[in-house]
């Protein structure tokens, strides 16, 4: 059994880089920006989309669709920002405007894709079940090219939020954005930008899902079971929790599959999230803040 | 007869002592003034007495009761109230319906229709009648403060603790404070009153209570105190301005 | 125009009224941000109409189908399948003269896959809308709401999809997946003959079953029944069960599961899937670098398991695949042609006709032969007529058998993936000529 | 005569009139979806308005409507169909199964030292996951098997199955409306909405914050599961995946928000706009432009009235009246639609156009405070000085 453990905890930890990919663009924008972008889900569904559509109808590697899906995210990022400073919206009204967003985003998706399922199949998509050994243990290319990009994102934020005039200017708005703005900080630049960063990320996401699951418009509702608890426990705006988060949501639902079934997983990753919530609700992964 | 005695409150906020042992003993009927420089503890004696902040240790007789084992509502049914520096009226109300929410709750139970009809009594107390019904954000900020007074007073309290009442407020405006202050007090209420202008303290308490650095450093008569050495260093020690 | 186009359009123009007011003076500060929303709205106003079957060459006033399908939600994916099936039913009927002499048109609504959506829906069909007919929609849940709307209205219910036999008592419910009263028992044991029809049969066997009741009344029989199903039929057979694993609905990490899998090397793994569990399983199986011996898929989306790694050989049951001898008869090849080419049209990725679209076009074939034979539309005497006469369709001549609430046996057959196309292998007298299960 | 007084006389005006659909519906042989229309708005109504109660009333936002909704139908399923209960018996179960739940919830989590906002919502949205899990887990909860509600018996005194679910809806609708107009007016809910501006100040000027919050959370659940178990018996069959989802917390959030958060009634208005609105659309068989068009409104009307369209119709009640009275005789009166439902809901959705007009309200200009709190609520998008 200690084999099968084994491999299920590699897994876990693999696809935990996944999650945060598809976590931390979401994280992001509601730590920093207080918006809640439930929209976000259809950019990683977009993504996987159009991953699917270059592959399938020109031939592309998927891993090239990053050249299209990432500025198309970080444009399509910067203009949502733009809308919601412009709209002045507060928290809740994010929620059910990104909701409006994201139903409309599945009407469109299921127009051009049809509601049936897709896959990046055979030849086309090397990286479906890609994999190399490490003793018994299989490591799987596609879930670890997500977690190197998790990696990336979560070192890459940090430089850029603990060492740049960019970051200095995020964390004072996440202090008080009316003080960041009297001391000169254009706040509304360095929103756009950061949700442009954001939808980049979720976007890659889809990159990464397209290669080896099944594509179907509603699997985006499938999610929110996934990246809920992995926001909640990194806690918000922190790429580096979204990672780690990413990694325990990962790795407990694969301990929990293998000792217990696949029903309990969800159990599991759900009772670990409410633990969290009741014991350090500020997130595993931030430090408590002294204000 | 003191309204309410204190001993030995003791707050921590992560490593560092905000009140360290203090021993506080407020006359009924009379005015207390709490000074201290900046961070000295006062706000915070004041938000552990109210039942805002959990005290680590102490004690607090108010009428019977250990203060530090009530909750704030608890608190309130007792008879002590307080105001807020920066004032926190509950915004989708009007000052009306501010005040009437204090009476409904504050010291007794009343009912909703009792507390519509009651509350116009402290408006007018408080010369808010005419602003009574606008939306919280058409007041001004002395407005503001004097409906924090009015939101006080209606619950009805025997001891009232008011936080800095006249910061960030004009001449004029401070005048009409400290009469209202008076007012107040000649009603028969017990006041705390900490205050950055140390010329209106003295003027107004009968009892001056000095902080420093989460301990009691002088205790007594306004004149008094004020003059005594280490009252002195504490203020001019640190950066304190004197208003 | 028609009354159902003139509702659209009315509709549809005091939306883009209501957002012209939004847009020229809603929002105290944000005027400028609902461009969007009410241009998308204007200009489908004009597109609106031709979303219905327009059949106004024919004079009568048509006959309306009323049904609803899941056109969005979790079911959607296989019920693009029945659209497509439907419209091109309504498109032949009207073509060969209608039913009755009158024209039909297809009134399908989404259902959203929510159950009680579906019900009301029905009861909105029939008695504020009128429809002359109702057809079932698809899934299991949906179905089941709708039946009960169909039975207190006294409405004939042909239905296609509905998966757990034994819960349906309705005298007039017309069940057209063929699968039999107790399916639990018949259906594994049809998989388990062409198991052992090849030659090879399994001596381990594991099961991988969705937690979803259809499949778990296929694993376990009827709950509270000592039925048995797939898995005690498979040790009556005397295979091993060397695992039994179920999983949740909408499962999407498979690596752990696929490893329990992969421990086990069981001869035949038994997956109790839906939709895409079936390539899932499968590429998180190649992933950790185990290729699966004999595998069966129970409901699998046809099109996404021809892709997935390791799928040669893969066993699931069937109704229908366009070749022979299915398609000797020539209008069943010429149906399954068109339904190819409308399924491309409508931008399915995988356009064969086979199970899903062959139960939704018996579902019609019912629906009119009760019509026909009854002559008219009263629902008692189609329902009379249904269970009294044998029907004959594409899947062959079904006798709804009323002391089995309607169900008629078990016509399901086995097909596998081979050299990359899926082929109906057993039973012998409709395998594809020269086929066999290969294990 | 007070105000109260009146609006009761109202309240059993509108159960009096209501009740008299299904036998009217009957005496002209009227479609009987009438019926089922108006049973699946109170469904909504009673989800929307226990929500508000928790949400717009003490602040604390809570995705956890689901997981009420969810108990109740799978008490009534469990206790009505595998144990035999009679029905209404099992009903009461699934409404105090709930609520208390929903107790078991807040005496964790208002315990909380830190609780922000955040964390209660979050919570609540975690709740629902884990009841599925649960439920998926255990077979004599469901096990995957799902339960089958057609054909539970129901009394005869109900009525026939569409009469007995305009009955039983109506009457916890009923109840769930009127609890929540009995706490607007009361201290009770003047409390909670002192909890809702400023939790810390309120508790301070007397109010018990932890008794009230639990009172709101408990009557949310109580109301949110006793409508969950009438609904078992629409669903016809109950699965975890069709009960535990996120339609029920969303749909409650976006009719609430939409209809206005801060008066009793906002949620009823919202509840009856979008059902009707989504009912229309569907029946119109617009397929997918229907997501498209539900999206665009949500957006426009979220910026457009952000107070919610309650405040702004009552701001403007004479007028709102009106319309909606000319539009409803207009379109009878012409025979303009096919039924009755389509005259009511292009009235509804003009009258939301007059909801949409700019506001001309100025500073010092507000009714006085008849009913409490809602003429300040409409200012309440304007930001603080």
């Amino acid at each position: 059994m200690n084999e099968v453990l084994n491999q299920a905890i590699v897994s876990g930890l693999l696809i935990g880089g996944l999650y945060a990919v598809m976590s931390v663009g979401i994280s992001l924008t509601w730590g920093v920006l207080k918006i809640i972008n439930l929209a976000h889900f259809s950019f990683v569904l977009l993504g996987a989309y159009v991953t699917y559509e270059l592959t399938t109808s020109f031939g592309w590697d998927p891993l090239l669709a990053l050249l299209v899906v990432i500025p198309g995210g970080f444009l399509t990022g910067m203009i949502m920002q733009i809308f919601f400073e412009l709209a002045k919206v507060d928290e809740f009204q994010s929620l059910i405007i990104s909701f409006g967003i994201f139903i409309i985003f599945q009407s469109i998706t299921r127009t051009i894709w049809s509601a049936d399922f897709r896959r990046i199949g055979g030849d086309l998509n090397r990286y479906e079940s890609m994999s190399f050994f490490i003793g018994d243990i299989a490591v799987q290319v596609a879930p670890l090219l997500a977690f190197c990009v998790a990696v990336a994102i979560a070192v890459g934020m940090s430089l850029l939020l603990g060492r740049t005039y960019f970051g200095k200017a995020v964390r004072a708005i996440v202090d008080d954005p009316e003080i960041a703005r009297a001391y000169g900080i254009d706040v509304r630049r360095v929103a756009v930008i950061l949700s442009g960063l954001a939808t980049a990320f979720s976007a890659t996401a889809g990159v990464f899902i397209a290669t080896f699951q099944s594509l179907t418009p509603n699997m985006s509702f499938g999610w929110f079971g996934i990246v809920f608890p992995v926001v909640i426990l990194g806690g918000l705006g922190s790429a580096v929790g979204a990672l780690g988060a990413g990694v325990i949501v990962g790795v407990a639902a694969g301990v929990a599959t293998t000792e217990w079934g696949p029903l309990s997983a969800s159990l599991v990753t759900f009772l670990i999230l409410i633990g969290a919530l009741l014991f350090r609700p500020q997130g595993l992964f931030t430090r408590e803040s002294s204000t | 007869m003191n309204a309410l005695t204190g001993t030995g409150i003791v707050k921590h906020f992560g490593g560092i002592k905000a009140l360290d042992g203090v021993d506080v003993a407020i006359e009924e009927g009379k005015i207390l003034g709490l000074v201290g420089p900046n961070g000295s503890g006062k706000s915070t004696l004041i938000n552990v007495l109210s039942g805002f902040y959990p005290a680590d240790q102490g004690k607090v007789d108010f009428g019977g009761a250990d203060l530090l084992r009530l909750g704030p509502h608890e608190i309130a049914g007792a008879g002590l109230a307080r105001t807020f520096q920066i004032p926190r009226p509950f915004r989708t109300m009007t000052a009306r319906e501010n005040v009437a929410l204090s009476y409904m709750f504050g010291q007794r139970r009343h009912s909703l229709a009792a507390a519509r009809r009651a509350a116009g009594q402290w408006l007018e107390f408080t010369d808010l009648e005419e602003v009574g019904d606008l939306p919280i954000d058409q007041l001004t900020l002395h407005q503001l403060k004097f409906l924090e007074l009015a939101r006080a007073l209606a619950t009805e309290p025997t001891l009232l603790l008011l936080d800095e009442v006249l910061a960030g407020l004009n001449p004029t405006e401070v005048e009409e404070s400290i009469r209202m202050i008076q007012r107040i007090h000649d009603q028969g209420v017990t006041l705390v009153i900490v205050e950055h202008l140390v010329r209106v303290v003295t003027a107004l308490s009968s009892t001056l209570l000095v902080l420093d650095q989460g301990r009691v450093i002088a205790r007594g008569h306004p004149e008094v105190v004020m003059k005594q050495p280490e009252v002195i260093r504490a203020y001019l020690g640190s950066k304190w301005e004197h208003a | 125009m028609s009354r159902s186009v003139r509702r659209r359009l009315q509709l549809l123009a005091v939306l883009a009224a209501l957002a012209l007011v939004a847009t020229a003076c809603g929002g105290d500060d944000s005027s400028d941000t609902t461009a969007g929303p009410s241009a998308t709205t204007s200009t489908t106003a004009g597109g609106g109409g031709d979303a219905t079957t327009t059949t106004e060459a024919m004079n009568d006033e048509p006959i309306v189908v009323g049904g609803s399908l899941a056109l969005t939600g979790f079911l959607a994916p296989t019920a693009a399948i029945h659209k497509v099936a439907g419209d091109l039913f309504v498109e032949r009927l009207n073509a060969s003269g209608g039913l009755l002499g009158r024209p039909v048109v297809w009134d399908v609504r989404d259902d959203e896959s929510v159950p009680d959506q579906a019900a009301s829906l029905y009861e909105r069909l029939i008695s504020e809308e009128g429809v002359d007919l109702i057809l079932g929609p698809y899934g299991t849940g949906t179905i089941t709401a709708a039946m009960a709307v169909a039975e207190r209205e006294g409405f004939v219910f042909p239905h296609h999809t509905a998966s757990l036999t034994y819960a349906y008592t309705y005298a007039c419910h017309f069940p057209t997946w063929p699968v039999g009263l107790k399916t639990n028992i018949s259906n594994p044991n049809i998989v388990y003959d062409a198991l052992e029809a090849s030659g090879n049969p399994p001596e381990t066997i594991a099961f991988v079953m969705n937690e979803f009741p259809g499949t778990q009344l296929i694993a376990y029989g009827p709950p509270g029944s000592d039925e048995g199903g797939a898995i005690s039929e498979a040790r009556k057979r005397g295979w091993d069960v060397v695992a039994e694993i179920n999983f949740p609905t909408g499962t999407s990490d498979w690596a752990p599961i696929a490893a329990q899998v992969a421990q086990a090397d069981p001869d035949f793994i038994y997956v109790g899937a839906l939709g895409v569990d079936g390539p899932n399983l499968l590429t998180a199986l190649d992933a950790i670098g185990y290729a699966p011996r004999g595998h069966f898929y129970q409901w699998p989306a046809p099109g996404p398991m021809l892709g997935a790694p390791n799928a040669e050989g893969a066993f699931s049951v069937a109704t229908f695949e366009p070749h022979a001898p299915f398609t000797d008869d020539p209008e069943a090849a010429e149906i399954s042609q068109q339904f190819a080419e409308a399924a491309a049209a409508a931008g399915l990725p995988y356009t064969a006709f086979e199970t899903q679209a062959s139960v939704s076009w018996v579902a019609w074939e019912v629906l009119v032969a009760g019509v026909e034979g009854a002559g008219s539309l009263d629902q008692d005497a189609i329902c009379d007529y249904l269970i009294n006469n044998p029907i004959d369709t594409l899947l062959g001549t079904i006798d709804f058998n009323p002391d089995e609430q309607n169900y008629y046996g078990d016509l399901s057959v086995v097909k596998q993936i081979q050299n990359g196309e899926w082929i109906v292998v057993h039973p012998a007298n409709v395998a594809k000529p020269g086929t066999a299960p290969i294990l | 005569m007070t105000t109260r007084g009146k609006a009761l006389i109202g309240f059993a005006v509108v159960a009096v009139v209501l009740n008299l659909v299904p036998t009217l519906v009957e005496a002209f042989d009227a479609p009987g979806f009438y019926v089922t229309f108006m049973f699946t708005a109170f469904f909504w109504i009673a989800q929307a308005v226990s929500w508000n109660i928790l949400t717009g009333y003490s602040g604390y936002f809570s995705f956890g409507q689901g997981a009420w909704f969810g108990i109740g139908v799978y008490t009534t399923g469990i206790l009505a169909v595998k144990h035999g209960w009679p029905f209404l018996l099992a009903l009461p179960v699934a409404g105090v199964l709930a609520g208390l739940s929903g107790l078991v919830l807040g005496m964790v989590v208002f315990r909380l030292r830190k609780l922000g906002g955040e964390i209660f919502a979050l919570t609540t949205l975690a709740i629902a996951f884990v009841l599925a899990s649960v439920a998926r887990l255990y077979s004599f909860i469901d096990g995957g098997r799902g339960i089958f509600m057609t054909g539970t018996p129901l009394p005869e005194f109900l009525g026939d199955f569409r009469t007995a679910m305009f009955r039983m809806t109506f009457v916890v609708a009923f109840l769930t409306v009127l609890t929540a107009y009995l706490l607007y007016e009361s201290r009770i809910g003047w409390g909670l909405f002192a909890i809702r501006d400023d939790e810390p100040v309120a508790h301070g000027l007397g109010v018990p914050v932890f008794r009230y919050k639990m009172l709101a959370l408990g009557i949310n659940a109580l109301f949110g599961g006793l409508m969950g178990g009438v609904w078992s018996l629409q669903i016809g069959f109950v699965t975890v995946d069709d009960v535990f989802n996120i339609r029920v917390p969303l749909f409650v959030i976006l009719m609430s928000v939409l209809g206005g958060m801060k008066h009793w009634m906002g949620p009823v208005v919202g509840a009856v706009i979008i059902y009707s609105l989504t009912d229309r659309l569907n029946s119109a068989g617009l397929e997918d432009l229907n997501q498209v068009i539900i999206g665009g409104l949500l957006i426009v009307l979220v910026l457009a009235v952000r107070e919610g369209i309650y405040l702004r119709l009552r701001e403007r009640w004479k007028l709102s009246l009106a319309v909606f009275a000319a539009a409803m005789a207009i379109w009878t009166i012409f025979d303009l639609a096919t039924s009755l439902i389509w005259d009511f809901s292009y009235a509804s959705l003009i009258t939301v156009g007059v909801a949409l007009l700019p506001s001309r309200r100025r500073p010092g200009e507000s009714e006085p405070p008849s009913a409490g709190v809602p003429q300040t609520a409409a200012a309440s998008d304007r930001s603080p000085p």
